[in-house]
């Protein structure tokens, strides 16, 4: 059984049907990406999955639960985390507690443990510190540690979201264009990144526009073009798809071919 | 009924008064997202100034005009002194400086002026007006009619002047307004001279029925913007409809359960239609996509 | 062992002194009467720390909840026959059990919108207060029973006048308040809370329960304001609706923002500032307002984060 | 046209720019490459009066631009797209537009409306809705299409194919080169330094707030260090 | 020198009453020194302002009896600060004169607590004495919710029985209101309600004076003593507050008292010498502090002493003494001195006031 499921997942906003009955599943270890035209769709169907939105129509579920419109932090404790295309950083805290706070779910205990400051409160905080810092080193931040989250660029901040979503027990990741903002070199590492999540068991829905490394790292490919699915497939068949072509790729002259796969 | 008559007139004499504060906040909060919270004293100065200079023997018009001319100066003497400079600071921060700036206004009309309680005579009399059974004085007209005047120059303003966008944009974003070339700290300095303007003039209308002294500031202020809130801060529909929505609850109130509860009342309703519409009746729900 | 620790034991070392050492400096006992008044704002003003400092929830009506605290300690003795000091905790508990009630509906709000829902709250709470009289006593206040504490540590060998028992007493409390506050702010709720200040949709990506986060930091800082209520009600052996009026939750939020609302012992510093000012004030009283208003604005402009934090930052680099 | 001498910025106690040279002719497309970080974005704030300089000269058409505020620069001809594309979220697509010509109120504010829309279609069909509604690609389109409303006679688009679908962001390229008609000199900085160098005249390569490589866009396209650490070739 | 205490609100809510109190303790003092002190000795008064916090008050008293270590405590503007000053004066053993209106000020009777106002159930009193006097035995009343308006608005509903007085109607408004016609409605529509007694201070009087006359209501209005100053026929407008009625004290009415009025003497000259150095209309609250000031130093006089328990003594010893309230004779189980005959009953007519009794 796949570990998420969408079914005929649907929603509008004022009279336009953003997302219009698209189904499709991931599998344990499995990259699907999700690609398509700018206003496709894409991030509404990750804010439907991810609870954000109530969908108007159609089933999400996770591990074989309905978990449709759940809350996100009722998905959160499923092993559901995500990261956002419009940056959602804790502005107000360093680069450290913002990776800390990815590890709520398991360092989190009674109010009354946190606020006498009991052993066991002082210890779960320890060992979410120590995890926050191995996978700030993992993303390439652990320099940073200190710093403002405010101060960091663009693109470690979008490094910072991955780690804080790693940091959960994550069964399902939820990608929203994390090579965004990033060069040639630096998505390649992002790249392995995920493949290595991904190898550990993860299913991943990834949504990028940086074809290289969609058609690089994905299983598996579903094509959005205004809320509706147009194509799903291999890699390879996609991205030969005279529909994906014209409504998506485009002729592509700016790309370096040798860079390809 | 001629007493739900006068329980509406009551109503909407007070609801208006209300109204006009409200409308007072909406300029200073669409340029800046800051609630002034010393728009209570624009209006207790309007009302202050207007007595004493008329008092000094101006003809009342002129005084009104000076009254309201000045307030709009001291309003743009708080946002070059007190406001810009502190540009950046948290929305708290800036909430405790338009706090302290009341509180400083307060204390100073208290010594230039005095603690008395002050009034001018109503523009037109003191005649009650009946209708259908009920009374209305000719001063609550005024101020019912400065409400909509303010209304209806700011929704013009906000829905039809580029200037009126560029208010919006400011608040909106500021970075992006410096960059598109809106002057910033000029679209302050009009929407402080306007706030503080519209906080005069309705200081001016509402003295011959509210009375005035230095300390009235605040609890106009509370009201204003609880109205303003009702209606949904920034929208001048808003402040329009939430003033005279008030000022009706507590007339009712009065009227019918208890003049006691009257206030609480109020906010009981003000809590039960945010509950419902947690951006007030007529609020902006702004979209921020993750 | 970490950095985080030492701040901890830091501020509670400096507060400690400060409560300790101070009193050598006093010639009289109104020094103490400030001072523990200082105390007893400085506990309120903690849990003002929690909710606007931690979770960034704005609350215009949290000096309702003192008076609940206030009230519960005035009228409980004489009603139900409860010891002073049962009282003021069944009034922290009332307090927490109407946070609970209250704050499900209103922490829905955001930003304005929720001040204003607060400042109705608190309202609410002082208009119950004064309009009750067959109660409260009314407008004109209730007296209070004595606590009792002070003569008991007296049978114990401990003589202390009223105001320096007062002092020692809030002193105490405030440091066990500070100790609290200090421990939630590094622990996981106090981490989330600070997450959710800075996305809620974050913060719930996490794994945060918002709502109930934010539950939790409005009941508890109920409980602190209810808790500085009770304080001062004993004290004072007398008590009125004021202790709830819009008036007194204006001080207190300007408290913690003056003194750096994301800092424990910047609020306290804060809370000392504005308790201060009118005593030192008096010398020209008929500016009072225009001096207070004036510093109002000028630390806000020139230190922006707050008096102690911003100070800080200028002798050390980083904040408080 | 565009020099830039000596300049410095800080956050607080950190510079994150340590001397910048540049300079940029009339009618050019100039690129900046560079990791994250390396301060590009800060770079460009500082051109366009959105950061305070610390040292050094911003010198535009002859003139010091240094201490100007932001919003006269637009006056200047200096416009730009920023990064996290600040559009203003609770206006209508189409006010964000007109906003974008604030300094008009001539009749050519319509055409160029027009021509926004045709670049951008999508815009046409939304602009009666908040622009906070926009998808993150549609966003950045408003971004470039408002800056474009101020007639710029410079440009500095800070990575404006962020986000953007592969045909669009050929088409952002294809809009930076038309630009070379219409006389608009060009600061592009992208992360797509492939695309981006191959429009452009001359490129800069920035690491840590220095520069450090410039040259003609052909060159630096064919040099092994940038095609390691930036083409990932 | 001897060194008298007082806090009072001149700021705040209470500014209306505490203002002129802290203006006339000034005053009174610079005139007092100017003629030569008390006893040989200078007076030196420290006056602080509470704002009307009862927690400030309790403050600066505490800081009054510790710091200042004055010999007696004037102020108390309100019953709510009174209440909170009353504990320190006790334990500290200080003489403490308040200005506040309440009966629970002096009744029960506190060691070191006196007070120069009339109490509001005297007010109350007064008002229904000549309620009674026209046969009226039904009226509505509409109060203030502040400490002012409720206190006695309490007292009035403690007493109207004893006068065969039935309150048919019962009304309130806040403090700032800006309209009260809705109540007044109320009132005028209850069936048999006689005349209309509004207890309150500050512009809520004004303004329900003038919604009064906006309705038509055509029954007696009585006012309280909380709005006996001139100011208060100007704010309502002559025209409104025609026929009104209150009890007001002889200095609301010095140029009108007779010639043989044991009073005139001295209300027209604290009046003369208040409205020179303030240039605003006296008041009622003022002459309460002028009181508290004749009372003290009238004692300090007697006592030939400024110790504490000396002055206290013969505080309770006060005979005769004639301020502006009334001729004060206390006594160990009566630390007011007044009775009703203090307030005289008057009634605005043609834009002035006249006794009516
Ligand atoms: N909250 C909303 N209000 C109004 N319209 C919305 C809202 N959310 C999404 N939309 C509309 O739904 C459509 C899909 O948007 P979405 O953000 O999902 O696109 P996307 O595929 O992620 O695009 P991009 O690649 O540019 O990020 C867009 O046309 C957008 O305008
Ligand atoms: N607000 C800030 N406060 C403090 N430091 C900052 C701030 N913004 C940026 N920095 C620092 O300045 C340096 C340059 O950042 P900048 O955003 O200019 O980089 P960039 O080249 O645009 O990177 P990216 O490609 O990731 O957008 C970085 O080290 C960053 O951490
Ligand atoms: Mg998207
Ligand atoms: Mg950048």
């Amino acid at each position: 059984m796949s570990l998420l499921s969408v079914e005929g997942l649907g929603i509008a906003f004022g009279g336009l049907k953003a997302v219009d009955d698209v189904s499709f599943s991931v599998n344990p270890g499995e990259i699907v990406s999700v690609i398509g035209p700018n206003g496709a769709g894409k991030t509404t169907l990750f804010n439907m999955i991810s609870g954000v939105y109530m969908p108007r129509s159609g089933r999400v579920r996770l591990n074989g639960e309905d978990v449709t419109g759940y809350a996100p932090h009722l998905l959160a404790r499923r092993g559901m985390s995500r990261t956002f295309q419009n940056l959602q950083i804790f502005q107000n805290m360093t680069v450290l507690e913002n990776a800390i706070a990815g590890f709520h779910l398991r360092e989190k205990g009674s109010v009354f443990a946190d606020l006498f400051g009991l052993p066991g409160s002082r210890r779960r905080s320890r060992d979410a510190r120590t995890g926050a810092r191995e996978l700030l080193a993992r993303v390439g931040l652990a320099n940073a540690a200190e710093l403002e989250a405010g101060s960091l660029s663009y693109g470690a901040l979008k490094r910072l979201e991955i780690a804080r979503a790693l940091a959960l027990d994550t069964k399902v990741l939820l990608l929203d264009e994390p090579a965004a903002g990033c060069n040639a070199v630096e998505t390649e590492e992002i790249d392995h990144l995920i493949a290595e999540v991904a190898a550990s068991g993860v299913a991943i829905l990834l949504v990028e526009h940086d074809m290289k490394m969609v058609m690089r790292i994905s299983n598996h490919i579903v094509v959005l073009d205004h809320g509706v699915k147009i194509a799903e497939g291999e890699p390879g068949a996609v991205s030969r798809d005279p529909n994906v072509i014209a409504a998506y790729l485009g002729t592509k002259t700016e790309e370096p071919s040798h860079a390809h796969g | 009924m001629p007493e739900l008559m006068q329980f509406l007139l009551s109503g909407v004499t007070v609801g208006a008064v209300y109204a006009l504060v409200a409308l007072g906040f909406t300029i200073i909060y669409n340029a800046s997202d800051v609630v002034n919270f010393a728009q209570g004293e624009f209006v207790m100065l309007g009302g202050m100034i207007t007595v004493f200079a008329f008092d000094a023997g101006l003809q009342l018009p002129l005084a009104a005009l000076i009254a309201i001319a000045l307030t709009a100066a001291i309003g743009v003497a708080l946002n070059k002194l007190a406001i810009e400079p502190a540009r950046g600071a948290p929305v708290v921060s800036l909430i405790i400086i338009t706090i302290g700036a009341s509180i400083f206004i307060r204390g100073v009309t208290q010594l230039v002026f005095d603690k008395q309680l002050h009034r001018f005579p109503a523009f037109t009399g003191d005649e009650p007006i009946r209708i259908l059974a009920a009374t209305i004085l000719p001063q609550s007209l005024w101020v019912i009619a400065g409400a909509v005047v303010v209304f209806v120059a700011l929704w013009l303003f906000f829905t039809r002047t580029l200037t009126g966008k560029a208010v919006l944009a400011t608040s909106n974003n500021r970075l992006a307004a410096q960059l598109v070339g809106i002057n910033t700290k000029w679209v302050m300095t009009l929407s402080f001279a306007l706030s503080a303007a519209i906080g005069a003039l309705a200081g001016v209308l509402v003295t011959p029925i509210t009375l005035t002294s230095y300390d009235l500031g605040i609890a106009l202020a509370l009201k204003g913007f609880a109205a303003a809130m009702l209606g949904g801060m920034g929208n001048p529909k808003g402040a329009l409809v939430g003033g005279l929505l008030l000022g009706l609850f507590e007339a009712l109130t009065a009227g019918f359960i208890s003049s006691q509860y009257k206030d609480a009342v109020a906010f009981i309703v003000i809590l039960a239609v945010l509950f419902a519409m947690p951006q007030g009746l007529f609020g902006r729900n702004t979209v921020n996509r993750v | 062992m970490t950095m985080r620790l030492t701040t901890k034991q830091t501020t509670l070392l400096v507060l400690a002194l400060i409560i300790a050492a101070t009193p050598f400096f006093f010639p009289s006992a109104f020094y103490f009467r400030v001072g523990s008044l200082v105390f007893v704002n400085g506990v309120a003003v903690l849990g003002i720390v929690i909710l606007t400092g931690f979770a960034g929830q704005i609350s215009l009506g949290h000096a309702g909840f003192a008076g609940i605290g206030a009230y519960a300690s005035a009228l409980a003795p004489v009603h139900l026959g409860l010891h002073p000091a049962f009282a003021a905790l069944l009034g922290a508990a009332l307090s927490a059990l109407i946070a609970y009630v209250v704050g499900r509906p209103i922490l829905r709000l955001k930003g304005y919108y929720l001040a204003v829902a607060s400042l109705g709250f608190g309202i609410l709470v002082s208009m119950v207060l004064s309009n009750e009289a067959w109660l409260t006593g009314g407008p004109d206040g209730i007296a209070v029973a004595d606590l009792g504490l002070r003569q008991a540590l007296g049978h114990m060998g401990l003589k202390l006048s009223a105001p320096e028992f007062w002092y020692f007493f809030c002193g105490l409390c405030l440091l066990v308040g500070a100790w609290l506050a200090l421990n939630l702010h590094d622990s996981p709720t106090g981490r989330a809370l600070r997450a959710l200040h800075g996305s809620e949709i974050a913060a719930s990506t996490v794994g945060v329960d918002v709502p109930r986060a934010k539950l939790q930091a409005f009941v508890i800082s109920a409980v602190y304001a209810s808790a500085s209520g009770s304080l001062l009600a004993l004290q004072n052996k007398f008590i009125t609706p004021d202790v709830a009026g819009y008036m007194h939750s204006i001080e207190l939020v300007t408290m913690a923002v003056l003194g750096g609302a994301g800092s424990v012992l910047g609020a306290i510093f804060g809370a000392g500032i504005l308790t201060l000012l009118p005593q030192v004030l008096t010398v020209f009283a008929e500016y009072e307002q225009v001096v207070l208003g004036l510093v109002m604005m000028l630390v806000m402009i020139f230190l922006r984060e707050g008096l102690l934090p911003s100070l800080m930052r200028q002798f050390t680099g980083r904040g408080a | 046209m565009l020099t830039v001498e000596g300049l410095r910025s800080r956050y607080g106690r950190i510079e994150a720019l340590h001397g910048i040279d540049l300079h940029i002719d009339s009618g050019e497309i100039v690129t900046i490459v560079g990791a994250n970080g390396a301060g590009k974005t800060t770079l460009l704030r500082c051109l366009s009066g959105l950061q305070p300089v610390s040292a050094g000269q911003i010198i535009f058409r002859g003139e010091a631009l240094t201490t100007t505020p932001a919003f006269k620069r637009l006056e200047r001809g200096l416009a730009q797209s920023p990064e996290g594309r600040q559009i203003f979220t609770n206006l209508t697509v189409e006010e964000n537009l007109r906003l974008g010509a604030f300094l008009f109120t001539d009749d050519r504010v319509d055409r160029d409306m027009e021509n926004a829309f045709r670049m951008f279609p999508i815009l046409k069909e939304k602009r009666n809705l908040a622009a906070g509604g926009l998808s993150g690609g549609q966003q950045q389109m408003l971004a470039i299409a408002r800056a474009l409303m101020g007639r710029p006679s410079c440009l500095l688009l800070d990575e404006p194919s962020m986000g953007l679908a592969p045909i669009l962001v050929q088409q952002i390229f294809d809009v930076v080169r038309s630009m070379r008609d219409l006389k608009v000199t060009v600061l592009l900085v992208e992360q797509n330094a492939f695309g981006a160098l191959s429009v452009a005249d001359r490129g800069y390569v920035m690491e840590t707030g220095r520069i450090t490589m410039e040259g003609p866009a052909g060159e630096l396209l064919a040099d092994p260090r940038v095609r390691e650490a930036y083409l990932g070739i | 020198e001897i060194r008298i205490g007082a806090t009072v609100s001149a700021t705040g809510p209470a500014s209306f009453l505490g203002d002129p109190e802290a203006k006339t303790l000034e005053m009174l003092v610079e005139e007092i020194n100017a003629k030569g002190g008390v006893n040989g000795e200078q007076l030196k008064l420290v006056l602080y302002d509470d704002g009307g916090d009862p927690n400030k008050a309790r403050t600066f008293a505490t800081r009054l009896v510790e710091d200042d270590e004055v010999v007696a405590i004037i102020g108390g503007t309100t019953t709510g600060t009174t209440m909170s000053i009353v504990p320190v004066a006790e334990d500290a053993e200080v003489p403490f004169i308040s200005l506040a209106g309440a009966i629970e000020i002096i009744d029960p009777v506190k060691h070191w607590v006196f007070k120069t106002p009339h109490t509001d159930r005297m007010a109350c009193q007064k008002i229904f004495e000549d309620m009674k006097k026209n046969a009226i035995s039904k009226i509505g009343v509409i109060s203030g919710t502040d400490g002012f308006g409720a206190s006695m608005h309490k007292q009035c509903v403690a007493v109207a029985g004893d006068y065969g007085i039935e309150i048919a109607a019962d009304e309130t408004y806040g403090p700032q209101d800006a309209d009260m016609t809705p109540q007044l409605t109320n009132i005028k529509g209850t069936a048999g309600v006689q005349a209309v007694l509004n207890a309150g201070f500050g512009q809520g009087p004004s303004i329900v004076t003038r919604n009064y006359s906006q309705l038509a209501v055509g029954l007696p209005l009585y006012q309280s003593h909380g709005v006996a100053s001139d100011g208060f026929i100007e704010l309502a407008g002559a025209k409104a507050a025609e026929g009104v009625r209150l009890p007001g004290t002889a200095l609301l009415v010095a140029g009108i008292l007779t010639e043989g009025d044991s009073q005139k003497a001295v209300v027209t000259d604290y009046k003369a010498a208040y409205e020179k150095k303030t240039g605003s209309a006296v008041s009622t609250f003022g002459g309460y502090a002028h009181d508290a000031l004749r009372i003290l130093v009238d004692a300090i006089g007697r006592a030939g002493s400024a110790e504490p328990e000396a002055i206290r003594d013969a505080i309770e010893g006060t005979s005769g003494l004639v301020g502006t309230t009334g001729v004060v004779t206390m006594a160990a189980d009566n630390h007011l001195g007044l009775d009703l005959s203090a307030f005289r009953m008057l009634e605005i007519k043609d834009g002035g006031w006249t006794i009516i009794e």
